[in-house]
């Protein structure tokens, strides 16, 4: 397996992370999972990935039901006509709930701590999930009373931008 | 549905999942014989098949398979096929490859995905065509040094 | 349409097992052919679930789980998802009458497999919920945060499940976690993703559960107790996160279909015990609440007033639950098999104290509940 | 046998490549097709079968949660059955258990696969254990080692087979470009084929099915509401599967019991005792060409060992005595999951009339086939135009 890593770790040049089991006392197999793959984003998240690249947050609205969703969709999930009117939504939103991840898991996105939330943007009649950073959470105490007082966040760029979810670096609280 | 101008756009990435298999009694069994240069079957009360690799439990009876024997390392080529393409994970050094089951002298089974067919040049697809038949006589070839494992057999010879 | 009954059921214990996957598979389905007198090929049909992420790193389940799960050569299929979908898979043949007997079998050796939460993270979107790390502890602790907020329940009420579920599962032979934790060892648990703490998660556990269904004369034949398929209901969510109401799920909409084909129509009064499938223990108070067994917002006080302990007028999970034991995958099965014993008088050291007519098991998997599934059995 | 139950609608994406699309709205244009074919709307529906090959093939577990809102499913129960290659298969038989049951009235079933999203061979060799069965080769291995095996068996000459193999890929082809949801649409002769580049000996390109992008819905219901919302519905006359043990070696793959056993079953439900004559199309499941001539075996549609004298005849080519895979089946178009199900699918247009211009004249009665696993797995469904 250790040629398939290294196959991979050129190929798109990751860091790999060890994963060790506890110490089982009867024979085992080693048997890791590593394939590759090529995901088609489609028109829909392309724009709005394009959208990101530009500091706009891209959505689409329902010519039946009127609801705007974000990130934009090619469909609308209840009434399922296409959705085809394109709108940029305000930066700023309020934040519905979060939680701080403070724990390791194997194939994490990030070092915790970090705060995972859903944002309702305004104008939009769904919230967008995405990080919630900006100030120090070493100390999860001072996390929480500091969360309970914040309502508004805003939207912060990454400087560098692929276009992708990333290109948003956080939401900072306003 | 959404502009259709962009042209597709497609995001690469990798999974990677970690996993770890118990042996158990019975593999575990299997492959210390390999160690030994044994090939061993388990042998059903019900059907009486001798099968191989070892089995905890006749698949058809449902009946545990508790005796245990060992079996002959020469055997008929029963089907084979020549490997000549590459896949992820699969690097053109690793082909061709002849996969092969083999029923084994007195087992009531051919083996699984884990024989091999080897000993001359491969490469020579000519040659192989000329080697390799159904029906053919093979014998275990093992490795001098073994570590219980399916490595342990280095590739299966033809002899006649 | 024919009646189903369920004949008798086995299971694994939940603790790590050095047997290999086809070797602990084999235990619980030989064990209910054996206690039925049946043979493997005199059961009519098999009906597998298992799921290729949570199954040791083989893909296409169903080719390594086909010998142990007894099913060569006999009608047979797999459910990719939770294995309350399997048994409700084994009563349709039943229903129409082209079958007699059916054998349902769920499974997973959790020991193999890394974290659920890394396994979870791979149901979530490539694009946009991965990358943001959602996964099922994530999603449930955003969940949590809400319920709190919205309803007023306490981290305290939440923290009363766990020390009820895994007090039960002293009781339980099978279950995987046995220690006797007070409320304030679960609230001083670390707090690893907050609102969320440690013991407030569920296990990654081992379990086979195996089932054997038949129509009601063969079932009659074969058990002096059989116990009855009454309804069943099921619904699926949206998938984004941000397009749900979090505390508003499809239970509703699934226990609504249970109780309806089941002739359920209070069902605080009509349901005698009730086994939920709580991988995050706030939950067991939200389900409780979408189940129609309190009022919304009252789950908090659901588990205050003591009847859903052991002992109560409504116990939930007397078997300690998914917090005591997370086989993935076979959990829903578990929870059928764990009413079943119940209506059986079978459930041995955790049975209930009143007599049990009418029991309920539910499953759930997908991030806050995006499948629920719902399943009331009769005496 | 519970209630009657018929097809009511089908609807295919257009399969092949497919980077244009996103996986979710891939599986929305197979699912938007099958509601405008059956004339139905959502209300109608009571449930959703959904079924693909692993998670591991596109990376994305559980994938039923991810298309939710493509399926329609959105507060219905849905069930999710896979069973490796023959997983359309098993996907409608759920279905149709589900409606003969009771407990539904209309499903809709739903299988898919996006091949270009992944490596299918290298998700493939995941299907075994990391100990005991190693040999490089992917499916094309397993299969051509039962190709040979079935050869050797009954003695056929290489020779032989292999012209065999070249007219069942040439007449799948040629389906093909009559499909015009087909993915491969080239033409053909036997020479192109028997000279291609060897694959997996004595597979050579022509004789293995592409990787494809493709979904595929197909509406399932009781005869009652059949009857209410179809003017000319495919009926369920029968159906049959069976898997054999893991170990490829453990049963004679020549004589492929699971083919012979589902097939035999569902013969059986639908009162067939000559399939041969009875039948009017096969929809087989063919990823292989040397694998359809031993199908054709095991399905009773010839005897053994004599696939290649009745492929050479011309028994199953346009205008025979049983035309296979007019559609162009899987040599064409291969996206795993969804493979199963397009067979049912082309069974039930072409007993309906609707098979367009590779419908075979006056078909009333087709066969629909897949096979998976370890060569371990057989589905087999039979539709009619007749109740």
């Amino acid at each position: 397996m250790a040629e398939k890593y290294k196959l991979l770790k050129d190929a798109i040049r990751l860091e790999i992370e060890d994963f060790t089991f506890p110490k089982k006392e009867y024979r085992t197999a080693r048997h890791d999972t590593v394939l590759p793959y090529n995901w088609a984003l489609g028109p829909t998240w392309i724009r709005f990935f394009d959208g990101l690249k530009e500091e706009k947050i891209l959505g689409t609205r329902c010519k039946k039901c009127n609801k705007v969703l974000v990130p934009a969709r090619t469909f609308c999930p209840i009434c399922y006509e296409d959705m085809e009117e394109w709108v940029e939504l305000p930066q700023e939103g309020n934040v519905e709930t979060w939680c701080l991840v403070n724990y390791k898991y194997y194939g994490q996105v990030k070092k915790p701590p970090y705060i995972i939330a859903q944002i309702r943007l305004d104008k939009a009649d769904c919230s967008l999930t995405h990080f919630i950073g900006g100030f120090s959470l070493s100390d999860l105490g001072k996390v929480r009373n500091k969360m309970k007082t914040v309502s508004r966040v805003k939207a912060v760029w990454s400087k560098e931008k692929h276009g992708d979810i990333y290109d948003i670096a956080y939401f900072k609280p306003v | 549905m959404a502009e259709q101008k962009e042209k597709p756009r497609k995001v690469a990435s990798m999974g990677m999942v970690p996993y770890e298999m118990a042996l158990g009694p019975t593999w575990t069994r299997f492959f210390e014989g390999f160690k030994e240069k044994k090939i061993l079957g388990t042998k059903c009360r019900k059907c009486g098949r001798i099968l191989v690799p070892a089995r905890p439990f006749c698949p058809r009876c449902f009946e545990p398979m508790e005796e245990w024997v060992e079996v002959a390392q020469e055997g008929t080529v029963v089907t084979w096929s020549y490997v000549n393409y590459t896949y992820f994970g699969v690097t053109p050094d690793m082909i061709p490859v002849i996969g092969a089951t083999i029923k084994l002298d007195g087992v009531d089974c051919g083996t699984g995905m884990w024989t091999q067919i080897g000993g001359f040049d491969i490469k020579d697809f000519e040659l192989v065509t000329k080697k390799v038949k159904v029906g053919a006589k093979v014998r275990a070839v093992w490795r001098r040094k073994r570590q219980g494992n399916f490595r342990d057999i280095d590739y299966w010879k033809i002899i006649e | 349409m024919q009646k189903v009954g369920i004949v008798e059921v086995a299971q694994s214990a939940g603790t790590e097992s050095p047997l290999s996957l086809m070797e602990f598979t084999y235990k619980p389905v030989k064990e209910v052919l054996d206690k039925v007198g049946l043979k493997r090929d005199e059961v009519d049909m098999y009906i597998l679930a298992s799921t290729d992420v949570f199954h040791s790193g083989m893909s296409c389940a169903n080719a390594f789980d086909w010998d142990a799960s007894g099913a060569f050569m006999k009608p047979a299929s797999r459910e990719e998802g939770d294995a309350i979908t399997a048994f409700v898979y084994g009563c349709m043949p039943i229903m129409e009458g082209r079958y007699d007997t059916v054998l349902v079998v769920g499974l997973i050796k959790g020991s193999e497999n890394p974290e659920n939460d890394t396994l979870t993270s791979f149901v979530a979107d490539p694009f946009y919920s991965r990358p943001v790390g959602i996964q099922e502890t994530t999603a449930a602790a955003m969940q949590m945060r809400l319920y709190l907020q919205r309803y007023g329940i306490t981290e305290e009420q939440c923290a009363k499940v766990v020390a009820k579920n895994l007090g039960n599962a002293l009781f339980n032979p099978y279950a995987h976690i046995k220690k006797r934790v007070s409320v304030d060892d679960v609230l001083n648990s670390e707090r690893i993703c907050d609102p969320l703490k440690a013991l407030e998660c569920a296990p990654k556990s081992e379990g086979v559960c195996a089932m054997l269904l038949a129509s009601e004369e063969k079932a009659k034949k074969l058990t002096d107790k059989p116990v009855w398929f009454k309804g069943w209901g099921s619904s699926m969510d949206t998938f984004y996160l941000g397009d749900r109401d979090l505390l508003d799920t499809q239970l509703k909409t699934a226990a609504a279909s249970a109780y309806k084909m089941a002739g359920v129509s209070n069902p605080r009064k009509e349901i005698d015990v009730a086994e939920i499938c709580e991988p995050y223990a706030f939950q067991e108070l939200l389900w409780c609440e979408q189940l129609g067994l309190c009022a919304q917002g009252q789950g908090g006080k659901l588990v205050d007033s003591g009847v859903t302990q052991i002992t109560g007028d409504l116990p939930v999970n007397p078997s300690g639950g998914v917090l005591a034991m997370n086989p993935y995958v076979a959990r829903g099965l578990y929870r059928v098999a764990e009413a079943t014993l119940q209506i059986k008088g079978k459930a041995g050291e955790h049975q209930v104290d009143g007599k049990v007519n009418t029991a309920l098991a539910h499953s759930t998997y997908g991030f806050c509940g995006q499948w629920q599934g719902v399943v009331i059995l009769g005496g | 046998m519970g209630r009657a139950v018929a097809v009511i609608g089908t609807g295919q994406t257009k399969h092949g490549r497919r980077d244009d699309l996103s996986y979710p709205d891939l599986v929305r244009e197979a699912v938007k097709k099958v509601f405008e074919d059956a004339g139905i709307t959502l209300k109608d529906v009571d449930g959703v079968v959904y079924g693909s090959m692993p998670s591991m093939m596109e990376g994305v577990a559980y994938n039923h949660f991810y298309f939710a809102d493509a399926l329609r499913v959105v507060g219905k129960p849905l069930l999710r059955t896979e069973t490796c290659g023959s997983t359309g298969q098993s996907v409608a038989h759920t279905a149709i258990h589900w409606v003969a049951s009771g407990m539904a009235d209309v499903v809709l079933a739903v299988a898919s696969e996006k091949e270009h999203e992944g490596d299918a061979q290298a998700t493939m060799m995941t299907i075994l254990e990391p100990f005991l069965q190693v040999v490089i080769g992917g499916a094309p291995l397993a299969f051509s080692l039962q190709s040979r095996e079935w050869m050797g068996y009954y003695h056929i000459d290489d020779d032989k087979a292999r012209e065999a193999a070249s007219i069942v890929s040439v007449d799948s082809h040629n389906g093909g470009l009559a499909n015009p949801f087909a993915h491969i649409r080239v033409q053909l002769t036997k020479e192109d084929v028997s000279t291609a580049p060897i694959i997996t000996y004595p597979v050579r390109l022509y004789d293995v099915c592409p990787v494809s992008d493709g979904a595929c819905a197909v509406i399932f219901a009781s005869e009652e509401k059949a009857k209410k919302i179809c003017k000319k519905p495919a009926w369920v006359k029968g159906m049959g599967f069976r898997g054999e043990e893991y170990f490829i070696g453990d049963s004679n793959k020549a004589v492929w019991q699971s083919t012979i056993e589902a097939s035999k079953e569902a013969y059986k439900e639908a009162g067939i005792t000559n399939p041969l004559k009875e039948l009017d199309v096969a929809e087989v499941y063919n990823p292989f060409s040397y694998q359809e001539l031993m199908f054709l075996e095991c399905l009773g549609l010839c005897p053994p060992g004599e696939a290649p004298d009745y492929v050479i005849k011309g028994t199953f080519s346009p205008g025979g005595e049983l035309p296979c895979d007019p559609s162009g089946g899987v040599l064409c178009t291969n996206p795993i999951g969804a493979a199963g199900l397009i067979r049912v699918a082309e069974a039930a247009l072409q007993v309906t009339g609707k098979a367009g211009e590779h419908q075979v004249e006056g078909a009333k009665l087709a066969l629909s086939h897949a096979m998976g696993g370890a060569e371990q797995f057989n589905g087999i469904t039979i539709l009619g135009s007749e109740l």
